[in-house]
């Protein structure tokens, strides 16, 4: 087991944690905080696969943006007042879901021949990258501006408050 | 490679964008621009982008390799520019009358549908995925955009939730097809698909369902359909309408050019899970149809019984013709218009009366004997009724499903449009032997009546004259399956 | 002969006018009918000159009297309409014209007034129409066309007074009881058909000899077919309707029930006979033995009878009876004579009974008796009329009945016979009581008395006509009369099956019949005379049996029954069946089912979202497994 | 003459557009324009009854052959054509419907209630039927079936009457929504019938000659002949899926209820004869048994029913269903004679159930009650109506010289000559129920005693007396000189049976 | 060397997990964090497949970009939805919203 694969488990072992502790929490707050950590985790495979950009853009956009609004709205929507339990009465049903589906990922992953497994990119050239990202993908890189347009407008229309609210 | 990086292909779309913020701006510093006015604009904006797309009619070139421009893309774009016209038209009365900030109405509409021409030229999935993504966030905003409506809150959120659940689940198949064919582009995920497969079927597959699953969110299939009726009734009637026409019509066409293009070396292996899904999806919407007294969310099961007839069209593709593909497309254009009247003529009572109970109708022949007319059109022409668009769309739909084997989906298609046409008649009756709550007459609208009038034209127009619209629904489909064909997986008939 | 088709048009024609421009013409065209039957009557003649001028001694080439046209034809199917004149045909057009034109002279008298008198002279040229394309038809399918076109007349005719409910049903009865017959006639002409391969009559006879037909088919088919005659001339057990007729104008009566339609079972089966005699001779078995139980039904039920018409349409089921047995019996020529002679005592019988209603405006005997002083010459007539009818000498009757005796005595067992003497015994007791309970003894209904008179001389007339016809008829079975008359010979030498038949004349048989004739009439003063004291003794010694004559052996009750506990009870437990079994079970059901599957499927929209969302990860994994249970 | 023929349909469809463009304040126009046109149809399918030449062949005449969609996917040349074209056996049946609609019209004279929207469906509806007896395409022929059936629906419902019984009611809605419902529950058959015969033809078109050139695969044609027999079967009343049609016809108005009777329910058997049997000659051979039995049972189960019944309306659809059974039997014998009065009857009960339903209504106009135990001695006041009435009557319990004999006569023969003797033996005891119901009827409504209830009824309106009248006409002149009818009608039946 | 395929199960891991959120949890904004689970697992799938497998071209790369970014516009306008319903209902509990149904 080398060092790179000791690395992989711990990380992988805080991801699964942190996303257990998401799903799982008695409490919402807690459960946010497992999402950080599950997230800055995350990361930590991103940089293991070798994309330093995308961990970079992973904490930056999640640990940065993502998290503190989703803490932003457990506090307005008061989540940890609600008396009643977090979890819906279908859980036996989401655990069996779940467990099936990871049934047949795994099946997917493992029994797949997957081709040029040796041949990993040691890293990845941010130059490169942009060019693809700026001159290739122009057109879904504008579109999701448009998105995130839209994501704008409909969030901000939709909660902000109208005269005589 | 070189790519082509000519801006100027786009065309159609950046008016789309440009005509989206002007709308907005307009209403953000024009205070005194009647708010129906605005329609009047989108309307223009989205009738010019259609225009201008027609620059590329029988063009075959592309953007980048992600975005075809062909015919099909073309034919699309013009499609969806109309359907958006339609759209801004039938919300005029009911924004000025019903809803906040009408600018970013009208905006999001014409941003959900330069999402949805991107759907139908992308020859690509991440491009694809993108423009799904964004006609898809319009639309949640758009069905919970009835702010102090509760319904509409609902509708949002389930729509826009489990849209993000369906999305993951979208996005996680690709990334299995991605690997599996180690690119995104249609052509070469086909050409690696029809080689040998046997080292990573389990990953094919998975990924395979899961983008099926994706698709059948999106266009409302049978189990993925929940979200349909509760965003339906949630969301605002014109929304509505456009969730039905521009969401399904964009979801069909990428799932179309996506089963047509990428996947169609596999047709032997989902053949029949996507004829299954489709005879699931019409007993289901079409059964459910008659439960409903909410003529929004009868209407919501009688297009998830048009899915299951659309999905037809997607279980009989072959890599030997373009048939199945062009009888699915002329099948959604019929269904998109016979809809879309049926929407116009449902907006039109609404906007008289406020309410959406098919008890509301009661009486509506005596009331509005036009308005009665088209509406029993529009149904008549979705139970596929002879003189109008459904007839002729559904019988080339299901003899090309037959012409593949699937005579039996076909013989189950036939069925269920039969009971379709039961709760079609209830609503009939309510409207022709009801008694009206009063009698009077309502004031016509020419506008809407116009627009209402437009559309019942075109399905009288397939239904009894085909021949025009289906020469160009088939140079559309026949562009798409070429690409296909042009990639070398398509084996030729033997 | 290229006339006949005339004979039966020009009714057809006076019909048609008078249907439709009748009631503006004078009188309601009253003449343009009489006319119309009076020219045919004529033509009668013509016809029947040419006849004797084609016929070599007394053998006559059918195919010369054929004639006709094409009416449909494709690939090997064709149907001719033609006629034919033989000397079967020629009896019968004597005796239709004949007596259509006594009828229709007579009831100018009789149904004068009456509000729909055009209408009643338009029906009975329509009927006229029919029976003579009836006795002219050359083939099955124009027989069976004017057969059903007699029954029609005689609905109408019948139904004639439809103001009166008894008329309507009875109309009704007659129809549709002859109809039952009618089911075996359509299908034996059917099945004659299918292996001939065509309806000619006559080609069919030649392809039965040359035996195209096995045995038992042909003996079937013969049997379909004299379901036909059973109902057309009122044989048990089909005979109920005539009775009932009686509910008609009484001329009506004397045409159709007596002289015409009844006979034309009889008609049927005597132009049949190649194909009876080629039979097994169950048929013929058949015939007689049907002929024989009506002959002694209809009798002993005459004898109950208290409606003065009743009782002669029981003695016309009587007669009907016997001319079967002679027709069992393998003899046309005595079916014939009796046929021609019964057509005008019988029709006499009916019209002075006619006149005797008309006068009183009663029928019922018991308010009946002692006309005999007001209305003498109709007494008379009656007279000559029931007596050549209980077989005196010489009138028509005693001749033609003598004649089927005979031939029953030659080819029948002595049961045969032995109640056909029995019948003509009883046949002249009820013959007798009738005339002495309407003519002779007090009368019972002093008012009626009163006012009963002749008729004006256009019904006396015919009347006269008739009883002259009645003495007469009977001679023709002499050869000399015959030869006289421009024929080969008696009825014999011109009416027959295989051969002419010469004129013999077994002395015991008419002593014997005339016997029995005499001791009914005697039988028929004993108990009826006076106050009739020894009939009303002997009807309470032998009560069962008179109630059950009296209730018509129960027949009525019985089909009264099958009717409402059968075909009724049928008919209200298939529309039930339909209703609730077909109708809301399978109809309605299998819609019921639609709409509840959706009813159940709805429930799966329960509005919560996690739902919605197992049900999409449920999907994806169902789908996903079976993908891969397909592909491994 | 090509024009004939799309002339034929293109009237009622002008019409209809013509009644759309009338406001509705002006409804004596409405029924100007709708005689003239009526009249107009009744003219030209008396002209292409007339013309029809003779010649043997496939008896095809008038054809007229536009292009409508073609040389699009699976569609090769000529895929699917707007082809008309009439032979021996729409002759008639054009001829047919042109009278009952021109007679309807005067039937329908006195309708006020939004009479406009009523003629505009009336006229849809007959342009339908006119479709289907003339399409030689099976797209079109499908097309015009559906588009017959659909306007049934408003029909019934609006114009219609609903009918109480002692313990239940059938309303309206009730019949109009089954009426639908179970014909386009038929055609969902038919349907899949087309789309497996087009497959299975490969021809890459829906015209009927081409498809009827190619010879089937025997294990298809069993499969596929009970598809189209089901399914057109439904709309000929075919036992037992005849319920829609005693419910139908009585809900119907007047007009409507002769149309459908008279010449819809002929569309089932014309679909019959004009696809599963001309295209599938072996399946028809192997599903005639069942058919001939279907027939039998109910052309007897209608008559028994019809017995039972006291609202005259009800009596009238049984006997419908009884007379159709009639016709499927004549069918179900393959013989050139049975096939022949199976044509015959349709025509012959097409008139006189037409007359029937007419005089019933003109009764039920007056009385407003249809149960005939409530009348009595009508004929007293009503003597043209019971005339009329017995006329049609008797054609349909098969008195010779008139229509219903003709024909009953040429099913019977054909029944024994294709070897079912006990159908035939049933079939003609069916017959004579039909004399008990129909005489029994008329003693209880019209003879007998005078019901004083009724003193106030009239006499039939002009209108009425005119349409019945008309009908009358073709009833005798059919029993009388069927000729004409045969030589066309066999001419046809022969190359279908390829005798 | 890690093999790819321990990225794969982490990745179906993640998925699984995101996947029993959504279906377990009740509260709007825990499921909206679900879901941002499953999206982390794609882009660690699309991360893996893009340099163990296709190393010439960067598509998977740039889908895992696309997609961090519209997770975060999806986060938004949810979070924006669930805002608009607690203020209108008083819950942001997803079965408590469930006016809408059959």
């Amino acid at each position: 087991m080398s060092y790179e694969e000791v690395i992989f488990y711990f990380v992988a072992a805080v991801t699964v944690l942190g996303a257990l502790g998401v799903v799982v929490a008695r409490n919402v707050v807690h459960s946010a905080l497992f999402l950080i950590l599950a997230l800055l985790a995350v990361a930590g495979v991103f940089i293991l696969l070798s994309a330093e950009f995308l961990a970079i853009v992973q904490i930056l956009i999640y640990g940065g943006a993502v998290t503190i609004l989703i803490l932003f709205v457990m506090m307005l929507t008061r989540v940890r007042d609600m008396p009643q339990a977090l979890d819906g009465p279908q859980r036996p049903f989401a655990a069996l879901a779940a467990g099936a589906f990871l049934a047949l990922s795994v099946l997917a992953a493992v029994s797949s021949d997957w081709p040029g497994e040796t041949e990993k990119i040691t890293v990845v050239p941010f130059r490169e990258l942009g060019d693809a990202l700026f001159r290739i993908w122009a057109v879904p890189f504008e579109v999701a501006s448009l998105v995130l347009l839209v994501a704008l407008i409909g969030a901000i229309i939709l909660a902000r408050s109208e005269e005589g609210e | 490679m070189e790519l082509n990086l000519d801006w100027s292909l786009l065309t159609p779309e950046y008016i789309l964008a440009g005509g989206a913020g002007m709308v907005v701006l307009l209403d953000l510093f024009w205070g005194r621009l009647r708010k129906d006015q605005l329609a009047y604009v989108a309307a223009a904006v989205a009738l010019a982008s259609a225009l201008t797309a027609l620059i590329w009619v029988n063009d075959d070139t592309n953007f980048a390799n992600l975005i075809d421009i062909d015919n099909y893309t073309a034919l699309f774009r013009v499609f969806f520019g109309l359907i958006g016209v339609f759209a801004c038209l039938a919300s005029a009365r009911f924004v000025k009358d019903r809803l906040l900030h009408a600018g970013e109405y009208y905006g999001l509409i014409l941003l959900s549908v330069l999402g949805a021409n991107l759907m139908a030229a992308a020859s690509e999935l991440l491009t694809a995925y993108i423009s799904l993504e964004l006609l898809s966030f319009s639309l949640y905003v758009l069905t919970s955009y009835a702010k102090f409506d509760l319904r509409s809150n609902e509708g949002g959120l389930k729509y826009m939730l489990l849209g993000a659940f369906s999305s993951a689940i979208f996005l996680y198949g690709i990334g299995m097809i991605y690997g599996v064919s180690g690119s995104t582009r249609f052509s070469e995920i086909a050409a690696s698909l029809s080689g040998d497969t046997a080292g990573f079927d389990m990953a094919m597959f998975l990924g395979l369902v899961l983008i099926i699953a994706g698709l059948g969110f999106k266009v409302a299939a049978v189990p993925f359909h929940m979200w349909t009726p509760d965003a339906y009734e949630g969301a605002p009637l014109p929304i509505t309408a456009l969730i039905s026409a521009l969401g399904k019509a964009a979801g069909f066409a990428l799932f179309l050019k996506l089963f047509g293009q990428a996947f169609i070396p596999l047709v032997d292996d989902w053949r029949v899970f996507i004829a299954v899904l489709s005879a699931m999806t019409m007993a289901l919407g079409n059964l459910v149809a008659i439960q409903q007294r909410n003529i929004k969310r009868l209407l919501a099961y009688s297009s998830i019984g048009q899915v299951g007839f659309l999905m037809m069209g997607i279980a009989a593709l072959t890599p030997e013709n373009a048939d199945a593909a062009s009888a699915l497309v002329l099948h959604l254009v019929g269904y998109v218009i016979s809809n879309l009247a049926v929407f116009v003529a449902i907006i039109i009572y609404y906007n008289w009366t406020g309410k959406e109970e098919i008890s509301d109708f009661a009486g509506a022949a005596e009331r509005a004997p036009y308005l009665a007319l088209a509406l029993s059109i529009g149904f008549f022409s979705l139970s596929g009724m002879p003189l109008f668009a459904g007839f002729a769309t559904k019988f080339i739909l299901f003899q090309a499903a037959a012409e593949q084997g699937l005579l039996w989906l076909s013989s189950i298609a036939v069925f269920f449009s039969f009971v379709s046409l039961y709760y079609y008649l209830i609503v009939i009756k309510e409207m022709y032997l009801g008694k009206p709550a009063e009698p009077t007459r309502f004031p016509t609208p020419w506008l809407e009546y116009g627009a209402l009038t437009l559309l019942v034209a075109g399905v009288f127009l397939i239904g009894l004259y085909p021949q025009p619209v289906f020469d160009i629904v088939e140079e559309g489909a026949v562009a798409m399956m070429a690409v296909a064909e042009a990639a070398g997986t398509v084996t030729a008939p033997p | 002969m290229e006339e006949a088709w005339l004979i039966p048009a020009l009714p057809a024609a006076a019909f048609v006018i008078l249907l439709l421009f009748g009631k503006y013409l004078p009188r309601h065209g009253d003449w343009l009918a009489i006319g119309a039957i009076a020219t045919s009557f004529v033509l009668f003649f013509f016809v029947l000159a040419d006849l004797l001028d084609d016929m070599v001694g007394t053998e006559f080439d059918k195919a010369l009297g054929q004639s006709g046209i094409e009416w449909v034809s494709f690939g090997d199917f064709e149907l001719r309409l033609g006629f034919q004149v033989d000397q079967l045909a020629i009896v019968m057009l004597a005796v239709v014209t004949f007596i259509t034109l006594m009828v229709l002279v007579y009831s100018t008298g009789y149904m004068k007034g009456d509000p729909r008198y055009g209408w009643y002279f338009a029906a009975i040229s329509l009927f006229a129409a029919a029976m003579l394309t009836l006795v002219l038809a050359d083939n099955f399918l124009l027989l069976y066309a004017a057969w059903e076109g007699v029954g029609f007349g005689s609905y109408l005719l019948i139904g004639f007074w439809h103001e009166k409910r008894s008329a309507t049903e009875a109309a009704k009865k007659a129809f549709i009881t002859t109809r039952i017959g009618d089911v075996g006639l359509l299908i034996g002409i059917i099945l004659l058909w299918r292996e001939a391969g065509t309806f000619d009559m006559s080609e069919i006879f030649e392809f039965a000899e040359s035996g195209g037909y096995s045995s038992e088919y042909l003996t079937m088919a013969v049997l379909f077919l004299f379901a036909g005659a059973v109902g057309k001339s009122a044989q048990f057990p089909l005979h109920v309707w005539l009775p009932d007729a009686m509910e008609g104008p009484t001329p009506v009566s004397a045409l159709i029930h007596a002289a015409t339609m009844v006979v034309a079972g009889v008609y049927l089966v005597a132009r049949l006979m190649p194909l009876f005699a080629a039979a097994d001779p169950i048929a013929l078995n058949v015939v007689t033995a049907i002929g024989l139980t009506t002959v002694m039904m209809s009798a002993t039920m005459g004898l109950v009878a208290t409606d003065i018409k009743r009782v002669i349409a029981y003695s016309t089921i009587n007669s009907l009876g016997l001319m079967m047995v002679a027709l069992g019996s393998l003899s046309v020529s005595a079916a014939m004579l009796y046929l021609f002679a019964h057509s005008f005592f019988k029709a006499l019988l009916f019209l002075s009974a006619g006149s005797v209603i008309h006068a009183t405006e009663r029928q019922e005997v018991s308010e009946l008796g002692g006309l005999a002083r007001r209305m003498p010459v109709t007494a008379a007539v009656f007279a000559v009329g029931a007596l050549s009818m209980a077989g005196i000498v010489p009138l028509a009757g005693f001749w033609a009945k003598d004649e089927i005796l005979n031939v029953a005595g030659d080819s029948q067992n002595f049961v045969v016979y032995g109640f056909l003497m029995l019948s003509v015994f009883i046949t002249a007791l009820y013959m007798t009581r009738v005339v002495i309970l309407t003519f002779l003894g007090e009368p019972r209904d002093r008012e009626a008395h009163q006012h009963a008179h002749d008729a004006e001389p256009v019904m006396t007339l015919p009347l006269l006509l008739l009883a002259g016809l009645t003495v007469m008829a009977g001679f023709v079975v002499f050869d000399g009369v015959g030869e006289a008359l421009g024929f080969p010979g008696g009825i014999g030498e011109f009416v027959f099956l295989e051969g002419p038949e010469a004129f013999h004349f077994p002395w015991d048989v008419a002593v014997l019949s005339t016997l029995s004739a005499v001791a009914g009439l005697a039988g028929g003063f004993y108990f009826w005379s006076g106050a009739a004291e020894p009939a009303r003794r002997a009807g309470e010694l032998f009560r069962p049996a008179y109630e059950i004559l009296k209730r018509k052996f129960f027949m009525d009750d019985i089909y009264q029954w099958a009717i409402d506990r059968v075909v009724l009870a049928a008919g209200g437990v298939i529309a039930w069946f339909d209703r609730n079994v077909v109708n809301d079970t399978g109809v309605d059901g299998s819609a019921r089912l639609g709409v509840f599957a959706g009813f159940g499927m709805k429930f799966l929209e329960t509005g919560k979202l996690p739902n919605y969302a197992l049900a999409i990860v449920t999907g994806v994994i169902v789908l996903a497994i079976v993908f891969m249970v397909v592909r491994v | 003459m090509d024009w004939v023929l799309f002339a034929l349909i293109a009237i009622p469809v002008g019409a209809v557009l013509v009644f759309m463009l009338i406001p509705s304040r002006y409804p004596q126009l409405v029924r100007n324009v709708a005689v003239v046109s009526g009249f107009a149809m009744f003219v030209l399918s008396v002209l292409v009854f007339v013309k029809y030449e003779f010649g043997g062949g496939s008896g095809l005449r008038f054809d007229l052959q536009l292009d409508w969609l073609e040389n699009v996917a699976f569609l090769g040349e000529n895929g699917i054509t707007y082809h008309l074209a009439v032979d021996g056996i729409s002759a008639p049946m054009v001829l047919l419907t042109g009278i009952v609609i021109f007679a309807g019209v005067f039937i329908s004279w006195n309708i006020d209630y939004r009479n406009k929207d009523y003629f505009v469906l009336l006229f849809l509806l007959v342009s339908g039927v006119f479709g289907v007896f003339l399409s030689l395409d099976l797209f079109f022929l499908f097309f015009f079936y559906e588009v017959a059936v659909l306007p049934m629906y408003l029909l019934i419902a609006v114009w219609g009457a609903s009918s109480h019984f002692g313990t239940f009611t059938r309303t309206k809605e009730y019949a109009a929504m089954k009426l639908v419902l179970y014909l386009v529950g038929g055609s969902v058959l038919i349907f899949i019938g087309i789309i497996a015969t087009f497959m299975e033809a490969g021809q890459g078109t829906f015209d009927l000659p081409v498809l009827g050139a190619v010879t089937y695969d025997e294990n298809f044609q069993k499969a596929v002949f009970p598809l189209f027999a089901l399914g057109f079967g439904i709309l000929a009343g075919l036992w037992p899926f005849h319920t829609w049609s005693p419910d139908g016809h009585v809900a119907a108005p007047t007009a409507v209820s002769m149309l459908h009777a008279g010449v819809l329910m002929k569309l089932g058997a014309f679909g019959i004869l004009r696809v599963a049997i001309t295209l599938f000659p072996e399946g028809a051979e192997f599903w005639a048994p069942v058919l001939m039995t279907l027939g039998v049972t109910g052309a007897l189960y209608g008559a028994v029913s019809a017995m039972a019944q006291r609202d005259l309306k009800y009596m009238v659809g049984y006997s419908s269903v009884s007379h159709m059974g009639f016709v499927l039997m004549g069918l179900a014998t393959l013989t050139t004679i049975g096939v022949n009065g199976a044509v015959l009857q349709m025509f012959a009960h097409g008139v006189m159930t037409a007359l029937m339903f007419a005089m019933v209504g003109a009764v039920y106009d007056q009385a407003h009650v249809r149960d005939m135990t409530l009348f009595g001695g009508l004929a007293q006041k009503t003597p043209r109506l019971a005339a009329f009435f017995a006329i049609a009557g008797l054609s349909s319990l098969g008195l010779p010289g008139l229509a219903g004999f003709v024909a009953e006569f040429h099913i019977f023969v054909g029944t024994f000559r294709a070897g079912y003797e006990w159908a035939g033996v049933l079939g003609i005891l069916a017959a004579a129920i039909t004399a008990t119901y129909i005489l029994r009827m008329l003693a209880m409504a019209f003879f007998g005693p005078f019901n004083e209830r009724w003193a106030g009824l009239k006499e039939m309106r002009l209108g009425e007396q005119f349409g019945g009248a008309l009908l009358i006409v073709f009833i005798v002149f059919m029993g009388v000189w069927p000729a004409p009818f045969i030589d066309r009608i066999s001419e046809s039946v022969e190359f279908i049976l390829r005798v | 060397m890690i093999p790819i395929e321990n990225f794969l199960v982490l990745s179906g891991i993640l998925f699984s997990i995101g996947i029993y959120g959504v279906l377990a949890r009740r509260n709007a904004v825990l499921i909206i964090m679900s879901v941002e689970l499953m999206l982390q697992a794609v882009s660690i799938n699309f991360i893996a497949f893009a340099v163990y497998l296709h190393p010439e071209q960067f598509t998977g790369l740039i889908f895992a970009i696309f997609v961090i970014t519209i997770a975060a516009a999806e986060v938004g306008l949810a979070l924006g939805i669930i805002l608009r319903i607690f203020r209108n209902k008083g819950t942001a509990n997803v079965d408590e919203v469930d006016m809408l149904k059959w």
